[in-house]
């Protein structure tokens, strides 16, 4: 059991552990790459060591926030520092803490201006932890932004050929979400008057009750859904709102297409579950056919797409989209109305709905270990070799046999193979969304036949057939790399086989949101 | 004295400072006007004693003639350097001038003779003579400009010392 | 007879000379003379006044004296400026000196 | 025994796990002993599983065990294990005839540089075959369904450096992943409509509202899955190019145990597919899908020349039997057929594998012949294995044929021509490769044949043992009719008529295949009298051309919907998103001009004017002090003029 000091602690170290981190960087000799190294890495396993504490010291049978934390802030206008995390944002919390470790690790290979790009890293990961532990819209979209800024600049110091590109469509498509945002925030912000002291407040929970009472009406209401919708959905990145995705994984450097795809895609799906379903449960049910359509179009035109693509990086970035649009779906069946008929009792579609945000919030998790393995593999294979053509390699495998297993091993995980963990995510979201949505997840189901066939497609034309010559004297993957991916593939595997430890918290979660939260309405 | 004469002497004196007059604002030679100048006072004086002020006349024969002239002689020689003889010494502004000067003197003309002669409403000559302790008196005297007269002695020092600063050749 | 008005025509004569000398001549020292001109025109004035108008208090004299105590004032300081000017410059017709012009 | 000995029955898929994840980390250390590691993990089953069968054929009660898994909502979603006589039979089926291939394969593959990977995937296999076998659940049974399939993908594509071998393996698992979503959607249904993944509660659930179209539905998708699986028609297309894997594979996996467990499928979910009633449509479509495979299967075999795609084409034929039986009410025929087909398939393919061992890896039949002298023992049990798949009594294959087309006459008549047809087809074919390998003279006389050694042929013996007596169980008091029914009672399966009508099928084949290739062996590939059949042949050689069509009508488009999504994607999505980029900065420079020109050009004009009058002013500046003196005088004049005549 933590003592109550330390759980008071807790969130607020992980999240600025790493910014102090950060700074002391700034405080290290220019010249000398090694102790910047040191000092980001001992940081980012102090967080992970952290969020492991965090993971088992959540009581995953509690409902509400856990570990929170409150004290005013900006009082005059109703601004505090309040965090607290529970079954959705915990295990994102943990994802986040194992991906920075892992990409910092990873990133020992870069030798061009260390002391800024481990800087950068570092403030990146308070971003993200703020984002999730935030309990304050103002604090909320503080770290929203912050996480933005040094991903911007991963991207466009440390990226490909075109990072200036990548980096500024990222950041203004981004940008332009996050402005619509401000104004649904403002406009929950004004219409909530406390009773006694008359002041208005950023508080996320008092917010959410407020909406319960006494809710935004009318046009309002509904154009802060969508504006929060389109924040969230440019984030994730939704059909069509998804073009600066490829384009930013393509360019960004490995470690920061790692956090890119497994963290920072999922701050647009928690947004949704946490804000768009929780704030606005009656224009999250009108709407839930858009953002299902959304979802099933992005399952399937992601995957289309992605088969067509000859650049292993796209090919991965425009798989993400299809991925992202499982949870998408979850999310929209969980929003949607429900009418009960002789097929199905009220009890079943709750239980329906309740699996399908499961489903996505698994699958979340999933999507940011195997992709950001993905990506580990793709940067393992472009370190070597530098360049990304699916064509221009060919029977890999018998010269890397290692980097071919894992390779085989997280495609699969990612083509939703069941006891990896990809499955699971993917299997309880359409579980739960059939329920809703029979036909659209019937469609959805090709999304997932094309799915396997790009993979297959994609390891047959690198890792099988002949041994091509110029790669006879490619190298295996080296001790660092093999470390890197243990982790990612020991986790697909145990969340594939038993996805209880992490599914128990998030259940717990989802089911509050679904009968206490959105049942109230 | 009788009206002849003053007639006579006033008109005498009146040729005289005008002539005067004329000459030190179109000669060519600047030493020249200075003499010329020197006559125009002198005349003016002669006014003051036609107009029974002759303390004043004596002042201005002793400030005028006696130091200011002096003055400007010397001032002229200083600058002599430049003092060509034959120097055009109009400037471009000289119709203006002829215009500003007949201008005035019709206007001033206008109202004394619109007054119909009887400006201010001085009918006559006063038969008073005026006494030189009379001024004295206004000057000096109980509630008198004492205090005017002072300053202006104070002024004279300032402008004494001003002038010998202002003129004083820089020691570097 | 002569009044007050042949005084007054006199010297607005006088003063009407001098007006163009101040404002026609290019010499300073001739400038400096021209205002000469138009104080005397207006001692005039001030006698001719003190003469007609005030007989018995004599004040136009009064004044006459403190402007011919400011005119020799006045000319102290201007010809020690035209020496300044003619030392500083080298000239002294006033047209050439034109440092504030456009 | 006690029943206490089915507790274990978890056990069973573990152990071959443990062997798998020990060759997976020690592979390349243990080299050859792998192997062993691998027959030891797939023996250690079989013993397990072995108890377990006896302790069900001793009518033991069927067992079922939980354990929570996860929770969604408030529902508590339990997985586990069950054991039952279905399960029963396929365990003894898997476990002992995989034992038997593993065995066979530590010879086959002898010297072979992926050896320790091979039996790694074999290892795997097993565990995903017993997992799905064991299952009680939909989500586990789904688990090891796709787990076999990645083994399957795996083991065909074991020669990855040959590209027909990825190929064939990427075929095959997209073809059965396309069945598999069938078979996810219609979880999803029975979730939808029962909240439960358990056998156990949705199959109650469909018993007691057996007129729920729901149910008949979810029996059509969970089909469709067992289509892939089972490589049915229209989804048959990836078993015969399976054949690129190594023979053991072929044999274990796409004859005797993985293929057959679709039919293993829609048998256990019997009770959605008779939910409708006796002829539900779902019935009626489980038989015609059955029916229209075993007859097009047929034909296509008849016409191939390579050794193992005629077998292939054989299993598909042989599963349209079993799906039939299923279709028609036959539940016991199916799954008894389902067994001996493991067996004798099981012995053909590993006879055939020992064949093309013995050949140098040559497959062509054409270029066989009068193999029975230099390879007697796998002649012989070849033999016998053909016999039993033509359907010669007393031989396995032909007591459960003869269920199966009995249950077909008395339920549907068509279906059971079309039946009796795809009989005599493989009694023909099968005499015609029998008649092509191991007749006459071999026609191709530059590769030297030799026998196979112990380890393969010793595997073959047992096999061909239990080919020629394990349909005596179904013969003889009908003890695994009731065995495998749940104990209910089926109706009689034997009546002389059928039988005879079998009989006459089976001998009508197996005489035209002698009087065309026995008789007179062949002595050239162009004598084939097959030849004469014209265009017909070239149809069938051709396999009705599927593939072609396939490639034509699925894959061409959508090879070609992707390119052109991603050329939308590229041009029309993102050029949406560059455009408004563009057209920003198109509006910022417009705003930059009108700051520019409008806006600044205010401020500029105030500047400009006032600079203008400066310009124009300063001539006022002559810098003559006569001049500024005259405009003082002027004001003077101004003031007193306008003092003495307007201020009046």
């Amino acid at each position: 059991m933590q003592s109550s000091t330390f759980s008071q602690w807790l969130l607020t170290l992980i999240i600025f552990l790493p910014l102090f981190g950060a700074i002391a960087i700034l405080f290290l000799p220019k010249d000398k790459a090694n102790p910047v190294k040191w000092l980001a890495t001992i940081v980012s396993f102090v967080v992970l060591v952290l969020c492991v504490a965090l993971f088992t010291g959540f009581d995953s049978t509690a409902t509400g926030m856990q570990f929170d934390v409150s004290a005013p802030w900006i009082p005059s206008i109703g601004v505090s520092y309040h965090l607290g995390v529970d079954g959705l944002s915990m295990p994102l919390i943990a994802l986040t803490g194992l991906l920075t470790f892992i990409s910092v690790l990873y990133s020992w290979i870069i030798n061009e201006r260390p002391k800024e790009y481990f800087a950068f890293f570092l403030l990146l990961e308070t971003g993200m932890m703020g984002t999730f532990c935030a309990l304050d819209f103002f604090l909320f979209y503080t770290f929203w932004e912050i996480s933005l800024v040094p991903m911007y600049f991963l991207i466009g110091i440390w990226g490909g050929p075109r990072r200036e590109y990548a980096a500024i469509k990222f950041f203004l498509y981004t940008l332009v979400g996050s402005v619509a945002m401000l104004l649904a925030i403002l406009a929950l912000y004004f219409n909530y008057t406390d009773p006694v002291t008359g002041k208005h407040t950023f508080d996320i929970l008092t917010l959410i009750a407020a909406q319960h009472a006494k809710p935004l009406l009318g046009l309002a209401a509904t154009l802060s859904f969508w504006a929060f919708y389109l924040a969230f959905a440019i984030k994730v990145p939704a059909f069509p709102f998804h073009t600066w995705l490829p384009d930013a994984h393509v360019e960004a450097p490995t470690a920061g297409s790692v956090i890119l795809a497994g963290v920072l895609l999922k701050m647009g799906t928690y947004g949704l579950v946490r804000f768009n379903l929780a704030l606005f449960p009656l224009q999250s049910a009108e709407f839930a056919w858009v953002i299902a359509l959304v979802g099933i179009i992005a399952i399937i035109y992601g995957s289309m797409v992605a088969m067509a693509q000859s650049d292993l990086k796209k090919l991965v970035a425009y798989s993400s989209v299809g991925h992202m649009g499982f949870v998408m779906l979850g999310i929209a069946a969980a929003a949607a109305p429900i009418v009960p008929d002789s097929q199905a009792t009220r009890e079943i579609l709750i239980n329906a709905k309740v699996t399908a945000l499961n489903g996505a919030t698994l699958q979340m998790v999933n999507h940011g270990l195997i992709t950001g393995a993905l990506f580990l593999l793709v940067g393992v294979l472009y370190e070597r070799t530098h360049h990304r053509n699916i064509d221009g390699f060919g029977g890999l495998w018998k010269r890397v046999p290692v980097y071919g297993a894992m390779l085989v091993y997280i495609s699969l995980a990612s083509l939703g193979l069941p006891g990896l963990s990809g499955f699971v995510g993917e299997f309880l979201a359409l579980l739960g969304s059939f329920a809703i949505f029979k036909l659209g997840t019937a469609l959805s189901v090709i999304g997932i036949v094309v799915t396997a066939a790009y993979f297959l497609w994609m390891l047959q034309r690198i890792l099988l057939g002949p041994l091509n010559e110029r790669y006879k004297d490619l190298l295996d993957m080296n001790a660092v790399e093999k470390w890197c991916l243990a982790p990612l593939m020991l986790l697909i595997f145990i969340l594939g086989i038993y996805p209880a430890p992490v599914l128990d918290p998030v259940n717990t979660a989802m089911n509050h949101l679904v009968r206490d939260v959105m049942g109230l309405f | 004295m009788n009206g002849f004469w003053e007639q006579f002497t006033f008109y005498a004196l009146a040729v005289l400072v005008l002539g005067s007059a004329l000459m030190v604002v179109t000669l060519r030679n600047i030493v020249h006007c200075a003499f010329f100048l020197i006559m125009a006072f002198l005349g003016v004086a002669g006014l003051f004693v036609l107009l029974y002020a002759e303390f004043i006349a004596g002042v201005q024969v002793l400030i005028y003639v006696g130091a200011i002239t002096v003055l400007i002689l010397f001032a002229i020689m200083l600058t002599q350097k430049v003092l060509g003889v034959r120097l055009k010494q109009n400037n471009t502004l000289s119709p203006l001038g002829v215009v500003a000067g007949v201008s005035f003197f019709a206007l001033v003309g206008a109202i004394t003779f619109g007054s119909a002669g009887n400006l201010f409403g001085v009918h006559g000559e006063p038969t008073i003579a005026p006494r030189i302790t009379t001024i004295a008196e206004s000057l000096l005297g109980n509630g008198s400009y004492v205090l005017p007269f002072e300053i202006a002695s104070l002024l004279l020092l300032v402008a004494m010392v001003g002038a010998i600063v202002i003129a004083r050749e820089k020691d570097q | 007879m002569i009044t007050v008005n042949h005084y007054v025509l006199l010297s607005a004569a006088l003063f009407a000379i001098g007006i163009y000398g101040v404002v026609a001549r290019r010499n300073a020292v001739g400038v400096l003379m021209c205002v000469e001109l138009m104080l005397n025109a207006v001692n005039i004035n001030m006698i001719a006044f003190a003469r007609y108008v005030t007989p018995a208090r004599v004040t136009g004299q009064v004044f006459a004296v403190f402007i011919i105590t400011v005119a020799a004032a006045e000319v102290a300081i201007g010809l020690a400026l035209v020496i300044n000017l003619y030392r500083n410059m080298n000239k002294i017709n006033v047209d050439e000196v034109n440092l504030m012009k456009w | 025994m006690s029943s206490g000995l089915l507790e274990y029955a978890w056990l069973i898929p573990v152990v071959p796990f443990i062997a798998f994840l020990i060759i997976v980390f020690c592979g390349h250390r243990l080299r050859n002993a792998s192997a062993y590691v691998a027959i030891g993990g797939m023996a250690g089953a079989f013993l397990l599983a072995f108890p377990c069968f006896l302790v069900m054929a001793r009518g033991a009660q069927p067992i079922s065990h939980n354990f929570h898994w996860i929770t969604l909502g408030n529902a508590r979603i339990d997985l586990g294990y069950q054991v039952d006589s279905l399960t029963a039979v396929m365990l003894m089926v898997v476990t002992f005839i995989g034992s038997l291939i593993f065995i066979y394969s530590s010879g086959y593959m002898e010297g072979d540089p992926g050896y320790h990977r091979f039996f790694a995937y074999l290892s795997l296999f097993a565990c995903a075959m017993l997992l799905l076998v064991l299952a009680n659940n939909f989500v586990m049974l789904y688990a090891g369904w796709e787990g076999v399939g990645l083994c399957s993908y795996l083991l065909i594509g074991f020669w990855f450096e040959k590209p027909s071998a990825m190929r064939a393996a990427k075929k095959a698992f997209l073809v059965t992943r396309t069945g598999d979503c069938g078979l996810a959607l219609g979880i999803f249904l029975l979730y939808s409509k029962t909240g439960s993944v358990s056998f156990e509660p949705i199959f109650s659930a469909a018993r007691e509202h057996p007129h729920e179209i729901v149910f008949t539905i979810a029996a059509l998708l969970i089909f469709f899955g067992a289509v892939g699986k089972s490589a049915q028609f229209p989804l048959h297309v990836w078993l015969p190019d399976a054949m690129e894997g190594p023979t053991p594979v072929s044999a274990l996996i796409h004859a005797a145990t993985m293929v057959a467990a679709g039919v293993y499928l829609v048998a256990r979910s019997y009770a959605l597919f008779e939910a409708g009633g006796e002829h539900s449509i779902a019935l009626q479509v489980v038989a015609w899908i059955g029916v229209i495979t075993a007859f097009m299967a047929a034909t296509i075999a008849v016409a191939q020349n390579d050794i193992k795609r005629v077998l292939a084409y054989s299993t598909i034929s042989q599963l349209g039997f079993m799906m039939l039986g299923l279709g028609v009410g036959g539940y016991t025929a199916g799954v008894f057929h389902l067994m001996t087909h493991a067996f004798f398939k099981a012995l053909l393919f590993l006879g055939s594998g020992s064949v093309i061992h013995g050949f140098h890896h040559e497959q062509d039949m054409m270029k066989m012949g009068g193999l029975k002298k230099v390879m007697p023992y796998t002649f012989a049990t070849y033999f016998i294995g053909y016999l039993a798949l033509a359907g010669v009594p007393p031989f396995a294959g032909f007591w459960s044929k003869d269920e199966i087309l009995h249950h077909a006459m008395m339920h549907n008549f068509p279906i059971f021509l079309l039946g009796a047809a795809a009989a005599f087809l493989t009694a023909f074919y099968m005499t015609r490769q029998m008649c092509l390998v191991f007749a006459g003279q071999q026609r191709d006389t530059h590769i030297h044949a030799h026998e196979s050694p112990a380890v393969m042929t010793v595997p073959l013996m047992v096999l061909a043992l239990f080919s020629a007596l394990i349909g005596l169980v179904g013969a003889t008091g009908h003890s695994f009719h009731h065995f495998v029914h749940f104990g209910e009672e089926a109706p009689a399966p034997f009546s002389v008529p059928v039988a005879l009508v079998s009989l006459f099928v089976a001998g009508a084949g197996i005489g035209l295949g002698w009087s065309l290739y026995g008789k007179k062996p062949l002595a050239r590939p162009e004598d084939d009298p097959l030849l004469r059949l014209g265009k017909l042949y070239t149809f069938l050689e051709n396999k009705w051309y599927f593939d072609e069509v396939y490639d034509k009508i699925v894959i061409q488009p959508l090879l070609w919907i992707t390119r052109t999504l991603s050329r939308f994607d590229q041009k029309v999505i993102d050029g949406a998103v560059n455009l408004v980029g563009i057209l920003t900065i198109i509006f910022s420079r417009l705003h930059q001009l009108f700051d520019l020109y409008i806006v600044d050009g205010m401020v500029n004009l105030v500047g400009i004017v006032t600079r203008k009058i400066g310009v124009t002013g300063r001539y006022l500046q002559t810098g003559l002090v006569q001049g500024y003196l005259l405009v003082v005088y002027l004001g003077v004049v101004v003031l007193v003029v306008w003092q003495l005549y307007a201020a009046k």
